[in-house]
């Protein structure tokens, strides 16, 4: 494991693969004058095509931010550009390549589980009938059979999450972003997701870049374990993670694993302490 | 942001100044008849030789629609509020408004004279009486449509009936309480407009009735342009109310 | 003063400029009445808002009308008419050919439904034609459908409908079919008074029978004057309209006995005529006691040098 | 006991007990005050007259109810439409907004006779005053509705790819739903008293113009009867309205 | 550390207090027939005045559940009873006795921060300046300083979990209910807010039940940690938790704590695979 400027092209997965995403110099600021938040300053950032990257930081520092601009749905301030694929990409034209899952789960209250699941789907015009019968097949698999037919309030929180992550991993795309989507789960059920998610990566390769506040499944599942600043946000610093893949549950027992463990969360804690202390000091 | 030039450009205004011109040149261009299609500038002249009376009559139609339509809105807000916390109330009442709001108020001209005279209040009964309604319908729709989670909430704080009233579902349902007042100023309009028609010598609906009756089209122009203009004005200015007390974003 | 009021059939316009005229120049308040004209509308009855009470005199609608709401049974005695003539006439156009009631068979022909369609039915009986040789269609208060030929004939009254076509220069284009001229004779604007006012105070009735008759003899003696006062009721009229109107109004007035006998005069043997052509198209289910629904003891008292010209 | 129970649980029960007050307050009042039958006549008269002038009154209703369906289907369907494309175009929605304000502010029985003329005497007439009506209603309820969808979860359709009309259709239209049965609740007793007052003012057929002319020949009886199959009429249209709006509350 | 049957009281923090909530047998069925979802079922508890008692269980479980009940927000269903003070309890007569924070935030759109924050005052009638100056004051400490103004929609999801939870906090009752209020906070954060806890606990003496999915978190904080079984849920076991107070962070090195970490994730992954296997078998 090393620590790297985040200017230079970390070699993911060995192969020198072109940068699928790349961010360069991305600011978003909310509100103007006194009232202004800046969510998100000067980020730059490249995403390797298959890459699992793991996006940490303290709470409120912008870390959703950046993915609603990645996945197209917030224009980034005028002073950056984001490629996607070598090309910049302007005004949504990333709506519809990136399986997004948001930090709320945004289940339809009038929808079902299954039809909760099948929502991407639809979208793309798959047959009802045989979308359903793709989403059936998944639900024993996220610890929803005999659920199909609930409405989402009467769920638990966490069954809720696992529907809305159904929806994301229903809607394949190369590139999806997933924030915070195991954060209302038990442990089992969380490294059951985990496995789950890995092996999809492992089998369809596609591009993860992950958000949690859990610093072992951060590095557990990630090529790289991004930090970010407390806010403004932006990227403090990018970590390879080169333990060996497949990962066991008890590689966090590894001395490699503890060490890299503790840096980071050194490193988170001295950003949260910011925010605290700016805000100790604003008020 | 954007300049005084680019607002302008993008308010209706400009809209409505070509959908003007277009008028003017097309009635020019094609000359149908006037009863079809009156010109503008005929309509404006027309308007120009009954001014006085015109203000008059703007004046008092106005009157009769914001006394009928606050009659109503608060009313209709009370018996949205009654309706949503009995139930039987909603079920005993309720079908009786409907039953209500199908009985022509036109057909019962001499019933409105006898009941309450050839005055104000006449008026303004009539315009409240077609407004009612929509703001009970909605009011209704609104309280109910609290989200139950939120109810809960406040009910482990151990809000007591007043408090979850004004603190949660007078909020929740303002937005939809705003459209029903929306659609009920054009309607007070209607029901003050009407309610001149039994027996009153001054305001819009009189004018209206003797366009209709002398046959004077043009006349009769005026008149909608006139009402036009002040349902036009009072919703924009429910409008501009409705900014300033709903002002957040939704999250159903 | 007495406080009396007085309910018109439509709103404020030169029909009515005998009321208006009498209230202006004080006729009422010399009788001792402190009146009130209140306009009337659609759907506003004026039958109604007097035999409740509620208005002490009405100007309603026509004879028959009286008629039908005594049957009904509603109080009301008629003291006087103010049309002497049928007040209104079918009009075709000059190039359909439509001269004569015969003319109308196999044709499009408008008429209200208030009670108008009697006079028509007993032109077309006086013409020995069924009512099903042409094909009746109701008219509601425009001239717009007749102007735009969606029918061949439609009803106008001489002293607004007429006018209205005439100020579109329909005026020299058009053939009138009078009822008149095939004996059907309809007299209109009945003043009408609860039987229960006039038995209880007979003096007003009769003050504001003497206020009225001086009322239109005044207006029509001097009519620029009655149209001024017409127009300060309700200003938003149109001037040339209302002079019109009461030039054509004034025919109606001085009509038939309006001249002989006076202004307001009822004519009863007319009235019997129109009856029994209600009767016979089952308007009514029978003749009804005439001189309880028309007291002309009041028009009588009247002195003759105000009520004749 | 356990139908006793039912009975009392039964969204029937105080429907009918609210109606037999109603009739005893109106036929109490009769008695009480001396009201003589011209002004109020007695339920049981107006009953007793329905049935003997079925013919008429039937052939009437057919018309009357034929122009409101009529006017109501297709108000209902263009609001909507037009609510949509509103919200797909809002630049739109700044020059139509006020427009469509100004020309609902307008009584429909201003445009009556401009209607009469563009569309006849007949049906067609009639169905437009309805159609202009009701789509109003529609249109301010359905644009609420419309916009209450969370900007969150508009966010999440657009990530699938989704256009503006799949959202309209899968998240926006099913957010509205409540505010579009709003809207067409209002509408049903609009929809009767809009045709009624549009007959009254010119047609062949229906309630209106027999109300109108039964009112001129002083025929009260046929008045109130012809009232009272309008209210009943819109009463079933109603009740119609509410059982399938029942039928179909899976959203909530 | 040892294990009890649950019909034993324990000894909480020595002194034999009074149990301060008893649960006897307390069910709960959603649904009738084929559809039926028994959530929580046969649950008997005790609760002594002054104890911390943390939950966990799978995710489904019908912890949740249990806390509505206990809110007085849901009828258990009639099989059992609710005693609080030793009074048994019945139709929300438990509304207001207890601070109640709900897994979802359930922000009031149309409220600032500090108003959303001060909602339970308002209820309470304490005049809005006063309310409003004692929820200033906490701003800074729950790292929301210079958002007083801010709407929720403006928030980040840690940021509204933090104004939900100051808003639980304002509303001072003997009894605090807390589910999985640090779910979406980052690690100091957490532990901040762990820390202000437990020093309130430690100053007022609140009784506190608490849910969560982290098990460190749950044996940081509790005197008692109860698992729950898979659906249908019911008390699986019982642990006291005897480290000593004030518990430093770096208490989870201890042996003592490792031991039970093991022994508490093995319980709870065996329930949570019940669940899955359960599914498994539905399907
Ligand atoms: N619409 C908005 N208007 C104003 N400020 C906003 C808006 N959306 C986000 N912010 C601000 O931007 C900052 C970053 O928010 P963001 O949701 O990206 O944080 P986050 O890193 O995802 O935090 P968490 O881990 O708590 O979810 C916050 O301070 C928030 O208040
Ligand atoms: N209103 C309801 N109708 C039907 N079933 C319900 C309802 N509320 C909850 N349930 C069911 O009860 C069970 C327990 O739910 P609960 O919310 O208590 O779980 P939980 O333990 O809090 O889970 P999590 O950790 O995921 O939040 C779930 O299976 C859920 O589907
Ligand atoms: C006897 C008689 N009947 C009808 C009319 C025509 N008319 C004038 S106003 C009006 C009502 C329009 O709403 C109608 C039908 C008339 N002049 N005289
Ligand atoms: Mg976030
Ligand atoms: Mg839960």
């Amino acid at each position: 494991m090393k620590f790297m400027p985040h200017e230079v092209m970390p070699p993911a997965a060995g192969t020198p693969a072109p940068p699928m995403l790349e961010l360069v110099n991305v600011w978003k600021r909310f509100g103007d004058g006194q009232a202004q938040t800046v969510a998100v300053s000067g980020v730059d950032l490249r995403i390797a095509k298959s890459e699992f990257v793991t996006l940490v930081g303290p709470s409120g520092c912008g870390k959703s931010t950046l993915f609603n601009m990645i996945a197209g749905l917030l224009p980034p301030d005028d002073d950056g550009s984001l490629l996607f694929g070598g090309a910049p990409q302007r005004d949504g034209q990333l709506l519809g390549k990136v399986s997004f899952m948001p930090q709320r789960d945004l289940l339809f209250p009038w929808r079902t589980v299954l039809d909760n699941a099948i929502l991407a789907l639809e979208v793309e015009g798959v047959p009802r009938k045989e979308a359903r019968d793709r989403a059936r097949a998944m639900l024993p698999e996220f610890g929803l059979a005999g659920f199909a037919d609930h409405y989402p309030h009467q769920l638990s929180g966490g069954m809720r999450q696992r529907v809305a992550l159904m929806r994301t991993f229903l809607f394949e795309r190369d590139l999806l972003l997933l924030d915070e989507p195991f954060g209302a789960l038990d442990a089992l059920t969380r490294s059951r997701m985990q496995h789950w998610l890995l092996e999809i990566w492992a089998r369809h390769r596609r591009t993860v870049l992950f958000i949690t506040h859990d610093i072992d499944e951060a590095i557990v599942l990630g090529d790289r374990v991004l930090v970010m600043t407390a806010r403004p946000g932006t990227v403090k610093s990018e970590t390879v993670v080169d333990l060996p893949r497949p990962r066991d549950p008890s590689i966090v027992l590894s001395p490699e694993f503890i060490g890299l463990k503790q840096r980071l969360l050194a490193e988170i804690e001295e950003e949260s302490r910011k925010t605290f202390a700016q805000e100790e000091r604003a008020s | 942001m954007s300049s005084p030039t680019q607002r302008m450009l993008r308010s209706p205004v400009l809209a409505f100044v070509g959908l003007a011109i277009v008028w003017e040149i097309a009635v020019h261009a094609f000359a149908p008849s006037p009863r079809y299609l009156p010109a503008l500038s005929a309509i404006a002249q027309d308007a120009w030789s009954v001014w006085p009376q015109l203000m008059r009559g703007f004046g008092r139609t106005l009157l009769e629609t914001v006394l009928g339509f606050a009659m109503g809105a608060v009313f209709g807000c009370l018996c949205g509020t009654v309706f949503t916390y009995s139930r039987w109330m909603e079920r005993s009442v309720f079908p009786l408004f409907v039953v209500s709001q199908t009985v022509p108020v036109v057909a019962f001209g001499a019933l409105i004279v006898i009941w309450f005279g050839n005055s104000l209040l006449a008026k303004v009964m009539t315009a409240f009486f077609l407004t009612f309604f929509p703001v009970t319908v909605n009011t209704l729709r609104g309280l109910k449509s609290c989200d139950p989670q939120r109810i809960a909430l406040m009910k482990s704080f151990g809000a007591g009936r007043l408090v979850m009233f004004f603190k949660l579902a007078v909020p929740s349902a303002l937005p939809q309480i705003m459209v029903g007042l929306r659609v009920a100023i054009g309607l007070s309009l209607i029901g003050s407009v009407v309610g001149e028609w039994f027996g009153e010598t001054v305001g819009l609906g009189v004018m209206l009735m003797e366009a209709m009756n002398a046959d004077l089209v043009l006349r009769l122009w005026v008149v909608m342009f006139a009402c036009g203009l002040m349902g036009a004005l009072l919703y924009g200015l429910l409008t501009f109310v409705e900014r300033r007390l709903v002002w957040w974003r939704s999250e159903s | 003063a007495e406080k009396v009021s007085l309910r018109l059939k439509w709103l404020a316009q030169a029909q009515f400029a005998g009321f208006y005229v009498a209230k202006a120049k004080g006729f009422y308040d010399q009788g001792g009445l402190d009146l009130t004209i209140n306009p009337g509308g659609p759907n506003l009855n004026v039958e109604t808002l007097v035999a409740s009470g509620n208005d002490t005199f009405g100007l309603a609608g026509g004879t028959e009308t009286v008629l039908l709401a005594r049957e009904k049974g509603l109080p009301l005695v008629c003291i006087g008419v103010t049309v002497q003539t049928t007040p209104f006439t079918y009009v075709a156009y000059k190039d359909s050919g439509i001269t004569q009631v015969k003319d109308f068979a196999g044709k499009k022909v408008a008429t209200w439904f208030t009670g108008t369609q009697y006079t028509l039915y007993s032109m077309l009986a006086s013409a020995g034609m069924k009512q099903g040789d042409l094909t009746i269609v109701p008219q509601s208060g425009s001239m717009a459908p007749f102007v735009e030929k969606q029918f061949d004939v439609a009803a106008a009254t001489y002293y607004n409908e007429l006018n209205v076509l005439k100020a579109q220069g329909l005026g020299d284009r058009l053939t009138l079919i009078k009822p008149d001229d095939y004996g059907v004779i309809v007299q209109q604007d009945t003043v009408l008074v609860s039987e229960k006012y006039r038995n209880e105070k007979p003096q007003q009735v009769q003050a504001f029978m003497n206020a009225t008759i001086k009322g239109w003899k005044y207006a029509l003696q001097n009519k620029k004057e009655a149209i001024d006062i017409v127009m300060a009721a309700s200003p938003s009229l149109n001037r040339a309209h209302q002079e019109a109107m009461l030039d054509e109004f004034e025919k109606l007035v001085k009509a038939g006995k309006g001249t002989t006998d006076g202004i307001l005069a009822i004519d009863l043997p007319t009235v019997e005529k129109m009856q029994a052509q209600l009767v016979g198209y089952k308007a009514l289910k029978a003749p009804a006691d005439l001189s309880k629904a028309y007291d002309p003891s009041f028009w009588t008292q009247v002195p003759a040098t105000d009520k004749k010209f | 006991m356990v139908a006793k129970r039912k009975l009392s649980a039964s969204p029937v029960v105080p429907v009918v007990l609210s109606v037999i007050v109603l009739l005893a307050v109106w036929e109490g009042a009769i008695l009480l005050f001396r009201i003589p039958p011209f002004v109020l006549p007695s339920l049981g008269a107006i009953v007793q007259h329905a049935f003997t002038d079925t013919g008429r009154l039937m052939a009437a209703l057919l018309a009357t109810l034929g122009e409101a369906l009529g006017g109501y289907a297709l108000g209902s369907v263009l609001g909507l439409l037009v609510a949509v494309v509103l919200l797909l175009a809002p630049p739109l929605e700044r020059v139509v907004m006020p427009l469509a304000v100004a020309v609902n502010a307008v009584p429909t029985v201003a445009y009556a006779p401009l209607f009469l003329i563009w569309f006849g005497l007949g049906a067609a007439s009639k169905i437009a005053l309805v159609a202009l009506a009701v789509g109003f209603t529609m249109l301010v309820n359905a644009l609420h509705g419309l916009k209450q969808a969370d900007l969150a979860a508009v966010n999440l359709m657009r990530s699938f790819g989704a256009g503006p009309l799949k959202i309209v259709w899968r998240l926006r239209l099913p957010v509205a739903m409540p505010s579009v049965v709003t809207a067409l609740r209002i509408g049903v007793p609009r929809s009767m008293i809009v045709a009624i007052v549009g007959e009254m003012l010119g047609a062949y057929a229906g309630l209106g113009r027999m109300i109108y002319e039964s009112t001129q020949q002083v025929d009260l009886l046929s008045v109130w009867s012809a009232v009272l199959v309008a209210s009943v009429a819109s009463m079933v249209f109603y009740g119609v309205l509410v059982w399938i709006d029942q039928k179909l509350v899976w959203w909530r």
